[in-house]
């Protein structure tokens, strides 16, 4: 069975070690917030400017100037600290950041990321993303393996607007964790009840399929 | 020290000098920390031709968006259109230029823009349509793409308290873009929720020192919050 | 949040790792703001062959001076020698290497090297000897050199307050280069006046997010005043 | 009669005007602070990071942790703000302080300076003269218009390492005002009791004398 968007996030979160910075991109990656194994910490970075972001607020903490990247009303912990936008960047760019998960419409075996941009259809802009990718140590996609007209999302080569060159090492998807090298996604999980030949079936690009894969741990 | 004295009465003053072509860079991030009234009064004064650089461009009918329905801008410096459907709408149709700039880039600019650094090399970006026409250079084997920096004739910026002096802070993440928009515009104009006496900020605590004011305004802020999400029980 | 705590009980375990021939950047402005204990350990664990990068090599006998002494460093990059004899004694005689770095060239090498930054163009040294051996590229009409940013193996700073997690302020103009050599180190050592309960800080006002330091030290300092210079009556 | 430091620095006060922000060097510049005209105010920037400096302190406010670029004891002003090196220049860099003023060995006609190394002789270092010189909006050098075996400082080009190129506009030494443009030194004051010929005698560089140089007024 392919997995929720809850189980994703689930298998992301244990990606994580105690005392990790992490940069989680909206949608399923802000779900593995919920799901941090409680024998350790992360910290998350909003690229906005806040660093020690908390959950959201209930009713008579609202504050307008206390919102995430996603510019959702959120609350700090304690301890956080905060900056302005360059200060922010400067942290993503510079390497400070252990972890950014984020989405992406195409990803490919050169570890080439396509998430902002469908010509003539989605201008959204790139916000954050294109720096996230250019300066985090580690950076995991999430994403369904496949659109929902069954057309795969791992690619030989990227057909949309880049994100990023180069730069993702892991992806973890409804069906499989990968991980991307040497021109190829290298399979190292497939998730309960998911067979391999429907992953093969639906990467589009190299796959390759060492002996060891073994079944996800959620 | 009356010729530090950076306080101006009503928002006329705030602008004075605004005119038509002119390049506008503006703080805050979505709705978070934008200088409302001083907005208004450009919307107010009906200059046009603007070029505005902003990581967003408000929502329909607040914040930087209202400079849109009466066409005032003609070209946005942005990482993020949104959900702003108008803005959405002038792109596709071509009647709004749009520089989609990466978040970090366009933070990144403006404060060398304010630094005196007029370029420099940064990895986001390369190899995607951003890094398109831009000089690439490798530095220890990874490849960055040079770019320059942004300074405005106007920079517009919303603080939470400043003194009479200029010397600014900013609240939470309101403070976002608002500090290197402060540093880049030939003329500074600072929007405040409170005008406080010089020496109540402490020296070290002072985000904005008053040297990149030119005029501060006691503003009024509706402070519209654009996605309400409340925690679970 | 214990895989947060950053705070180290000794000096020895503060330096851990530092090594023969490795990059260390120090804080600090003349004899302010300096992180006197983490420097005597230096001298103390004997490494030599050290690049340091600081605004100053303290003086004869105090701060970054000591290490002089014994001939541990094999090369400074400095804005000024000062009135640091033997500073200037192993300069003139070829025993110590001397990168002279503008001041403000050097504070922006290290904020571009902990901020992604590998090179930047400033308008500082260009036509002087800074500027020799440097690409120079016009922008606007005016030339600019290339200055490349700076990393270390360590670096060393001298906070007035932290938390566990490693959130730093400083006091006064003991901030200087402190902010920007946290930034610029693989691994980043502060020694602080105070180690205090994380949300003390106020989360706007922290200098140095925790995300830059590895290891919190309390000290012990003399802050020995360089120029003692009063008022007149 | 040439100046005394105190009144080349009082003649360095009336550049300045309401509201200025200004960088004053060590030595003579440093002085020109006690002779700000009572009408008006400047504020004082120190590179080491404090913009806002006030007087040297009495004995119970010493603190360690106030100094200004010359390394000495000092004080803030109520109003001042405090900030770090990087930020400190990218406020020289950018443009944003008025004046600044600092002493120099030599100056040409082609606004070139050499302020901080005398080869073989002193290495002292540029510290921020380089930085200030090239980012300052207006910069004012003063010194003695000829060093004490009576050489002048007032070349046609510099011979000592240069600190800044293209970047002086105006001298104010002991004997006289000058502007520096179109590759000559513009003599545009005279201290009293100075002649015209002493200052020519005392200028290695081209020095045009208009009609109009008219008498100090201190």
């Amino acid at each position: 069975m392919a997995l929720t968007r809850d189980q994703i996030a689930m298998r992301v979160a244990k990606e994580f070690k105690d005392g990790d910075y992490v940069n989680l991109g909206i949608g399923i990656p802000t779900l593995a917030a919920n799901f941090v194994p409680e024998d350790i910490s992360v910290m998350l970075q909003s690229e906005n400017g806040l660093l020690g972001m908390g959950r959201y607020p209930y009713e008579d903490e609202i504050d307008a100037d206390m919102i995430n990247a996603g510019k959702e009303t959120v609350t700090a912990i304690t301890g956080a600290s905060i900056f302005n936008s360059a200060d922010s960047f400067a942290m993503i760019r510079g390497g400070h950041v252990d972890f950014t998960v984020l989405g992406a419409f195409e990803v490919d075996v050169e570890g080439n990321i396509a998430s902002w941009m469908i010509p003539g259809k989605l201008i959204k802009g790139m916000g954050g993303a294109m720096d996230l990718v250019a300066g985090a140590k580690n950076i995991i996609v999430t994403m369904t393996h496949a659109d929902k007209h069954g057309n795969s999302k791992l690619l030989q080569k990227c057909t949309l607007p880049l994100t990023g060159v180069n730069c993702i090492t892991r992806i973890i998807t409804d069906l499989a964790v990968m991980e991307v090298k040497d021109g190829a996604f290298y399979l190292t999980e497939h998730a309960p009840g998911v067979s391999i030949e429907e992953i093969k079936e639906k990467t589009a690009g190299k796959l390759i399929v060492p002996d060891n894969v073994t079944e996800m741990v959620l | 020290m009356s010729g530090f004295n950076k306080v101006v009465d009503n928002y006329w003053e705030a602008m004075d000098g605004l005119q038509d072509n002119m390049t506008v860079i503006a703080g805050g991030f979505g709705l978070c920390g934008i200088p409302e009234g001083l907005i208004t009064q450009i919307k107010e004064m009906g200059t046009s031709g603007l070029t505005v650089v902003s990581n967003n461009c408000g929502v329909d009918g607040f914040g930087l968006g209202i400079l849109l329905e009466d066409r005032q801008i003609k070209k946005m410096v942005s990482s993020y259109v949104g959900e702003n459907a108008l803005f959405e709408q002038q792109l596709l149709n071509g009647e709004l230029e749009v520089e989609l700039t990466p978040q970090g880039t366009l933070a990144e600019k403006m404060r060398a823009g304010g630094a005196g650094i007029p370029a420099f090399f940064t990895a986001t970006g390369y190899g995607t349509p951003v890094g398109e026409g831009k000089e690439v250079r490798e530095f220890d084997g990874r490849p960055y793409i040079m770019e320059e920096s942004i300074t405005g004739d106007f920079a517009i910026v919303k603080a939470w308290k400043a003194d009479k002096y200029g010397n600014c802070i900013y609240r939470h993440t309101a403070q976002n873009f608002n500090p290197m928009a402060a540093t880049a515009g030939k003329i500074t104009v600072v929007e405040v929720e409170e005008i406080v006496e010089p020496g109540e900020l402490e020296a070290s605590q002072i985000h904005t020192p008053g040297i990149y004011v030119d005029r501060v305004i006691k503003g009024q802020f509706e402070k519209r919050i654009e996605r309400q999400v409340l925690a679970k029980n």
